[in-house]
This record gives structure tokens, C-alpha cells and sequence, in this order.
């Protein structure tokens, strides 16, 4: 059976490029960059390289790139190193209610510590309304955290215009760049960001690497303490090899970016508008203008079935995909973003996200085409919920409680 | 993630529908946990003769789901009142950890079936 | 021109077993453990039998094992998340002042937040004296922490003792043995360990990965938040080819310790007699009770001359070692290691770490006990307080000057 | 790190030693940065006729110095005053930034021996 992998917002392969540039760096080249000897030298240059190449994606200086182990990492850096830092300054941040849970469950430790957070609320569509944003600013407010692109949704958020307001009232900005790096054009300078966090799992780089861009004269308070690595500011001997390839994937990515764009935005719309022709009762997660939606992102609500069903179904047809239930999230509630959407319990639950990247093919969309309607349907004829209130045998007490909710 | 039987139960699952005559119908779950299920009976001289189910849920809550009306199937009212979740489980070669709290109620939606037939035929 | 590598304390070569292992990790099975679908199954279980594999070399079981960067995380996360998690409990930490940067900087760290920390002093051969340790000990003792082997000199502390002590006062007990995993027998329950780091780097593995012991019932606040990654006590995608790595590297690590022991350790005592015997006016930095050393670990400094010049002399030979020297460390000060055992400040400039490894061989050595006597007597001759003195045609201010320091 | 011609300088450094009827003596550093730097002059009619080194540091210690009786050599003392550190790293094109404060000191240790020379001979 094909292998269709649909998945990308959630990891990607590593590019063979990248693994071919990491590949000395477990061999020959193995050393520790602190060392004073060849076998550190042969290895410093190359993390200095690859900083080059992140800034260069960014439109940032190198000096201003740290490397970090993933995503995750940067935003807790970013986020708890800038309050302690910026303490008796103020002690209020603003951020969305639609974060990643790295952003969104850093504040909720920050609430515990004494800090107030205001978490934006979406519209339907899973946007934010800036005038809300500054309406939320205070004279306590130190930071503001607004994702540039959304993961489940793929909406993207106005960062330039958010980067205004902040350097109007003079309050740090930080962005989780994760998913908009690789597939939007990212300019540090033209955004005024302070603070953006990248995450070389999600570009074709592998696992376990990550940067962080700190606008000069930032500071910060290391999250890791310890060794003099990136000079002082994230201890911890350097994972070489993993810098390397985010270096490199960062350049293809500079490179190709716009050609991707294209394509991946192509196959996108093609899966888009074939499954909202195709099949019924079907909701669109996300805002419907596609320019403000990533490139590579749908996420579509099936009625009546739940995501991780449907989802071991495509898999029976391997296909990968994910889902905003529950039931794959590894919580026991359903997608925060689509909680925030106020989308509708049951239809949350049945949140199903695509997202193409570069080596998607219009064979596999074609495929994916094919295989969904009868999928949904098999799953709806499972279902208590679906059809029910049409069979006149029986009071439908479910459906009454489920849409009540 | 999931055993063998769970997948065999999820990719084929016995006896889903309804059962137009039935005479005894249970629901658990709620929306918010994002399983439902619902069980149709069919009993005749106190023993199940026929079960069928109907699931909103993940792969767990459609396998436990089948795997209960298999083994309802046949019994009497007070030998399928004493299957519990936990025998359901078993009969799958066991379930993720995560899943054993909110998918795993088939038995629950067993014995609410059962209870709605001695309501109606007690 | 041969290259020897006697640098194995501060970084190893990736096994090629390692790297076999972790290669289809970057290209089919590129999936996310978190994932439902094929791509995420066919990599969820190589981590848990990662877990087993570094628990078994620790004697631990896999659910007390949470995968994280490297030993600096380890530390970082280790110490903070305990004290946070007893707050209330006590603000007290004893540690030692031989401890690695990780550690040192993080209590450093807690002391500007109202943390005490007592360093414990180590004799002229970096020996801790236990009874110091337990004079220590008060009512707001909440964390020990103590290295299982040091870096720079290799003495092993007593650490099944130290557990002892801990365990009989309530405290919870620390140790990084990032240095003793691989080197030495290692048992978590034995010790009376409630938490213990291991880096990758240092056993084989790759950087980037490292694993923290935490005994099961040890509460721990997490240092990054998000995800339910680890079973909630590491957010962030997995690095999956390193830990896949580090899980064969303690398998190998467990097959291979005692013959690798006795190999090493017979290498380095040739090393030692041999420069001992060979250059005058050398010191042993560290116990001269070699049982009591890392059998790969010899720490010299030859005096008259300093360390990061003695390096670039022995580099110009291929050799790769380190020193303790600021100018090799980044830092304006030498080693605070030498500092702690009362090193003269010119001989602690002068400190020289030879480290070897599993691949270290014979021939090395005797290349090392060749090259070594012209090298130091080559910088000796060039130094002004070689000899200095001696010479009747002036007052030797600076000889007196430092002698002072 | 270090640049070609520090490695040269480092590698081969020109003038070690010291000069027995030195008529100026120069040291700077002190022990607890790593860095002592010890220059014999001899002048003669103003001018620097040799000069010699002796430094306990690091490499970029031992270069600067090498490279600092290089640039002395031949000129007056008024010419050899002008040179500065900075000259001094500029003529080994450069050296790593943490270098700059500790180790960077040979032309202080020329002034030093300048002076020296002056006091004794002024
Ligand atoms: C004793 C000790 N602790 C901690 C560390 C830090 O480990 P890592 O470089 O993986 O952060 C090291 C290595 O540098 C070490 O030798
Ligand atoms: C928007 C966003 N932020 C942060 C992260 C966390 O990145 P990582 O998994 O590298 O820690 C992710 C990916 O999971 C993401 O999509």
C-alpha cells in the first residue's frame, strides 16, 4: 500500500540534503565546539555557518540566533526568560487563547507565579481582533505572545501589525514561528519582533534542534544554566549535527520557499474545494480567506464521526493525518483551538487537519480524493448521532444532549 | 498502540446498526469525552438473541463496542450483566492506559440496554 | 600527521553502532512518537525501548527515565524543578565546589531567589569529607547534590554514602553523572539516588540527547512546559535518532564497561608513570588513589607554563586534550576546580586533562610520553618564570609577584 | 580561531629569549589571568638595535609578543611608542574577541621596557 503522509504540521522527514550535512558531524568531525584543538575547530566554524544561515531566513544578524533543542524550548526561553529578566517592570502578558500548548501552558505556570495573563479570545473563523489586543495593554504589560501561524488551523496572524502596536507601547514582542518558518516569508526587521522561535522538525531539519531569534539588546535570563555556550546564553554542549542541518534546511528553505508556497497552496486548494464538494455536512476549521491560511494547512469537522476513527481509517489506507479529538491528543478534552473557535463539541472532537509539504504529490491529493467520502460515510453509518431524529423509532435523547452542549 | 484485536474489531467490527424491534435500548458516554454508545437488544426468553451497537468515538470505543456484543451474543440477562469493562478489555489483549477511562464503557452501555429491557418487560 | 584524541571527557565519537541505529530514525520512520497514524507508531515504541535500554544500565525502570538534551538540561531541571517543587519544604541546598558549571551556575542562580546553598570544600586532592557533608545538613536541607565523578581531575565522590546520609535525613539526592555513566558501575538503588543525569556525548551517542533518573514519587515541577511529551515532564517533539542512540549506547556501555575499565585504565596508568617519571616539576591534580579516579581520566599541570599554549603545542602534534586554563574555557578565571583544591594560580593555568576512550590505543600513549617532555620544555624555555631566579642579572619581581597570588 | 599568521608567530615565534646587557626591561600581566609578558631591549642611539621576548600565556600571548619585537625592531623609541595593542592585533590580522583584553598586552610590555630604558638611561 502507498504510504500518503499528510502530517507535515506535525513533523517532517529530513531532507536528504540536510543528512548528508550532518552525517561528518557524528564521524569525523565529531568534537566539541568549546575545544581549543582540532578536533573542536573542525566544528565551531560549522555551528558559525549555520547561524549565518538561520539569520540570513530571517532577515536577523547571526550574533542574535540561539540554538535551542526544539520549539518548545525556545518558547519557554523566550517567554519566562524576558519576564525575569523585565521583573519589576510590570507583570502582565498578553498572548491568544489559540497558542501551542509550549506558549499557552507557560503562561498558565506564569498565572501561578504571580504574573496575569490575558489570553485573546478568536472569532469563529479563529482570528484576533488587534483592537482587542490593544485594548488588552496596560502599564504592567511586558510582553505579548501571538503565534505567527496557527498549527491546527494554519490561520496566520497579522504579526507586522502586532509588532507595531507593541513597539508603539514599547512592549517586548514574542512570536511562535514554528509553523510559519519554511513556508511565509519571515522578516525580523519589517515585523518588528523581538523574540521569534523556530523549530527545525517541522523544515526538513531533524528533531531535537531548534533557534531562537533574540533581537540585539533583548536580554534574557538563560533558562539553562551552565557552560558558555552561545555566549551565555542557553549552557549545554551543542548539538552539532542537529545545527548543522537546521542551518542547511533553513537555506533550501530561503531558496525555495516561494516555489513550495505555490505548489503545496495548489494541491492544498485542490483538497479543499474537492472534499467540501464532495461531501456533506462538512465544516471548515479556519478562517475561509486562503491568502491568511498557511499554504500547506486544511482543517476540515466531518459531522457525526470522531477525528481518531476516522483517522485509523485513512491510516487502513495509509494515509496520515491528524486529528483535533481528544482521543489523539493524548488529553482528555478536545483541541483548545477549536474550543476557542467556540466550534461545537462533537465537531471538535472530529477535527481532522491535512497538512501537504514540499514532496506532496496531486496523486496522493487524488487518492486522498478517493478515499475520504466512503470513509466518513462508513463512520457516520456507525454513528448514534448521525441520521438520529430521522428514524421516528426512538426519542433521540443523545442528539438533544450533545447539541445542547 | 493498540492490539491486534482492537484493530481487528476496529477494521471489522460485528454486529454495528440498529435493531428496529429492539426491546431494550442503552446510551452512556457523553459529547464531551467524545464517545458515545448506544446498544440495541433483541431478548427473547431471557436471552440476548440479538445486540447490535451504534458508536461515535475513537478506535477503542468502536472496538470494545463490538467486541461487547459478540460476547453478549447468546447469553442470559444475568450471565450479560456480569460482564464488566475490565472482561472487555481482556477479551482485546488489553488497551492503552489513556483509553481505559473514557472509551472503555461498552459494558456500561450493556447493562444500560438491559436495564431499559427489565423496565419495559420486568 | 596522526591524530590522537584524548579528549574523551569532553566529547566522544558517535559509535557506528549508534549511528546505524539511529539513520532510519532521519529517513522512513521520520514520523512523531505523539502521532496516531503509521508514521508516528513505527517510532513510538523505539523510544520506550530506548527507556528500557538506559534504565536497565542504571537499574532503574523506563518509567523513571524522561529523555532530555543534554546533562546541562539534566542539571538544570533536576535541581530547579525539585526546589520548586518543595517550596514551603526548605531552602536549602548543599552542593560542593567542584561541581560542573550546570550545576554550580544553577545554585548560583537559586541564591539571587532566596536559595541558601552551602559549596562543600574539597581538600588539596579535591577529596569531599563526608563529615562536613553531615555537619551541613539543616532543618531547611531540601536538595544534596553531588557530582558521581568529576570532569576535570575524575575523582569519584561517594556517592552510595553520600545516598546513605540523604536517605537517613529525608533529604532528596542529586548527582550528575554525566562523567560516571559508561566509566563505572552504576545502580540508582544501591546509591540511594533520587535523581541522576547522563549525557550522550560523552558515552558514544550523539549530542543533543541526555536522560534524567527520577526515582519514582520524586515531584518535580518541569522546566519546559507544553506538551504531554514524557508523560508530562518534558514538552517538545522527541529527538527520536538520538534517543534511539543513546538507548543502544547504554546497551553497549552495559556489555563493554568492565573490559573497557580495565583497557582504559591500564592506558592511562602508563600515561601517568610515564610523564610523571619523564617532566619535573609536574603535579597530579586529583587523588593519586587511582581506584578512586575514572580509569580514563589524568589531570597534570606542568609548571611554568600555561595550559591553552601547551594544547596548541600538543595540537600542532594532533594531540587533542584540554586545560583548565581560562584562556581554554572561555572564562577570565582558570578552572574553579583547581581553584577549590588551593592550586597555585600559575599551576592552575597549567592544568592539563588527558581523557581517553574505549578507542584509545597503546600507540597513542607511547606517542603522547614521546612528544610531551619536548613540548613542555619548548614552552618552558620561552616562559619568564621558568628559571627565574636562577639568573643573578635581576630581581625576579614577577616570580615573587605570583608566588604571592 | 586564531588567524594564519597568529598560528605562524605561534608555531615559530621570532625573538624568544632574553638579552644578558639588556638596557630596558618590561613586564606586564599578573598570574591570575594566565598572561605575563617579559621584553629586553637594547638601544643604542635611540634606536632599537634588538629585543627579545619571554611570556607565559596563551597562544595569542606567545604571538603578540613575537609579533611586537618584529614591528619594534629598528625603530626609534618615539616610533616605538606609537605602537599600540591594537597595531599589534591588526599586524597578526586579528585575534578572537575574548582575546582582546587578557592577552593582547605586548606592546604595553614594549612601553614598559621603553620606560624602563628612559629611567635608567634619561
Ligand atoms: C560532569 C558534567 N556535568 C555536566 C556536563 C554537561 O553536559 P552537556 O554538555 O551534555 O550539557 C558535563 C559535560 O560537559 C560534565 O562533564
Ligand atoms: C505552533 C507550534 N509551536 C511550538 C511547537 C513545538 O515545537 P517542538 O515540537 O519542536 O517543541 C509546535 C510543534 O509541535 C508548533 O506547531
Amino acid at each position: 500500500m502507498k504510504q500518503i503522509y499528510l502530517d507535515y504540521n506535525a513533523t517532517t522527514p529530513v531532507r536528504p540534503e540536510v543528512l548528508e550535512a550532518m552525517l561528518p558531524f557524528y564521524k569525523e568531525q565529531f568534537g566539541n565546539p568549546s575545544s581549543v584543538h582540532w578536533a573542536g575547530r573542525a566544528v565551531a566554524g560549522a555551528i558559525e555557518k549555520a547561524r549565518e544561515q538561520v539569520a540570513a531566513l530571517l532577515n536577523a544578524s547571526p550574533a542574535e540566533i540561539v540554538f535551542v533543542s526544539c520549539g518548545s524550548e525556545g518558547d519557554n526561553m523566550a517567554i519566562k526568560g524576558t519576564l525575569e529578566a523585565l521583573k519589576g517592570k510590570g507583570n502582565h502578558i498578553i498572548t491568544t487563547a489559540v497558542e501551542h500548548p509550549a506558549v499557552l501552558e507557560t503562561c498558565q505556570y506564569l498565572e501561578k507565579n504571580g504574573y496575569d495573563v490575558t489570553y485573546l479570545p478568536v472569532d469563529c473563523d479563529g482570528r484576533l481582533n488587534l483592537e482587542d489586543l490593544e485594548a488588552a495593554i496596560t502599564d504592567q504589560t511586558v510582553l505579548i505572545s501571538v503565534m505567527w501561524a496557527n498549527n491546527e488551523t494554519g490561520n496566520i496572524y497579522r504579526i507586522e501589525e502586532i509588532g507595531a502596536i507593541a513597539k508603539k507601547h514599547n512592549i517586548r514582542f514574542h512570536t511562535d514561528a514554528v509553523q510559519a518558518v519554511g513556508k511565509l516569508p519571515i522578516d525580523v526587521q519589517k515585523a518588528n519582533v523581538d523574540l521569534l522561535v523556530l523549530s527545525g522538525h517541522k523544515i526538513g531539519a531533524p528533531k531535537g534542534v531548534g533557534a531562537i531569534y533574540v533581537r540585539r539588546g533583548s536580554r534574557m535570563v538563560p533558562l539553562l544554566h551552565g557552560g558558555h555556550q552561545e555566549r551565555n546564553r542557553r549552557a549545554g554542549t551543542q548539538n552539532v549535527a542537529g545545527i548543522v542541518g537546521l542551518g542547511v534546511a533553513c537555506e533550501i528553505a530561503a531558496a525555495e520557499r516561494e516555489e513550495v508556497y505555490q505548489r503545496m497552496r495548489t494541491l492544498r486548494d485542490k483538497l479543499e474545494d474537492g472534499l467540501l464538494a464532495q461531501i456533506p455536512e462538512i465544516k471548515l476549521n479556519g478562517t475561509p480567506d486562503r491568502d491568511h491560511r498557511l499554504p500547506n494547512t486544511l482543517n476540515v469537522s466531518f459531522a457525526y464521526i470522531e477525528g481518531e476513527s476516522l483517522l485509523m481509517n485513512m491510516d487502513m489506507h495509509g494515509i496520515a493525518a491528524s486529528s483535533g479529538s481528544a482521543c489523539s491528543s493524548g488529553s482528555l478534552e478536545p483541541s483548545h483551538v477549536m474550543g476557542a473557535m467556540c466550534v461545537e463539541i462533537t465537531l471538535a472532537h472530529s477535527s481532522t487537519r491535512f497538512s501537504l509539504g514540499p514532496e506532496t504529490t496531486e496523486e496522493e491529493i487524488d487518492t486522498v480524493l478517493e478515499v475520504l467520502p466512503a470513509a466518513v460515510q462508513r463512520l457516520r453509518d456507525m454513528s448514534p448521532l448521525y441520521n438520529c431524529g430521522k428514524s421516528s423509532s426512538e426519542a433521540c435523547l443523545i442528539c438533544e444532549t450533545v447539541r445542547r452542549i | 498502540m493498540y492490539t491486534d484485536k482492537v484493530m481487528d474489531h476496529f477494521t471489522n467490527p460485528r454486529n454495528v446498526g440498529s435493531i428496529d424491534d429492539a426491546n431494550g435500548v442503552g446510551e452512556v458516554g457523553n459529547a464531551s469525552c467524545g464517545d458515545i454508545m448506544k446498544i440495541y437488544l433483541k431478548v427473547e426468553d431471557n436471552i440476548i438473541k440479538d445486540v447490535k451497537f451504534k458508536t461515535f468515538g475513537c478506535g477503542a470505543a468502536i472496538a470494545t463496542s463490538s467486541m461487547v456484543t459478540e460476547m453478549a451474543i447468546g447469553k442470559t440477562i444475568e450471565e450479560a450483566l456480569e460482564l464488566s469493562n475490565q472482561a472487555v478489555a481482556e477479551a482485546l489483549d488489553g488497551l492503552p492506559a489513556k483509553k481505559m477511562h473514557c472509551s472503555n464503557l461498552a459494558a456500561d452501555a450493556l447493562h444500560e440496554a438491559i436495564k431499559n429491557y427489565k423496565e419495559a418487560n420486568g
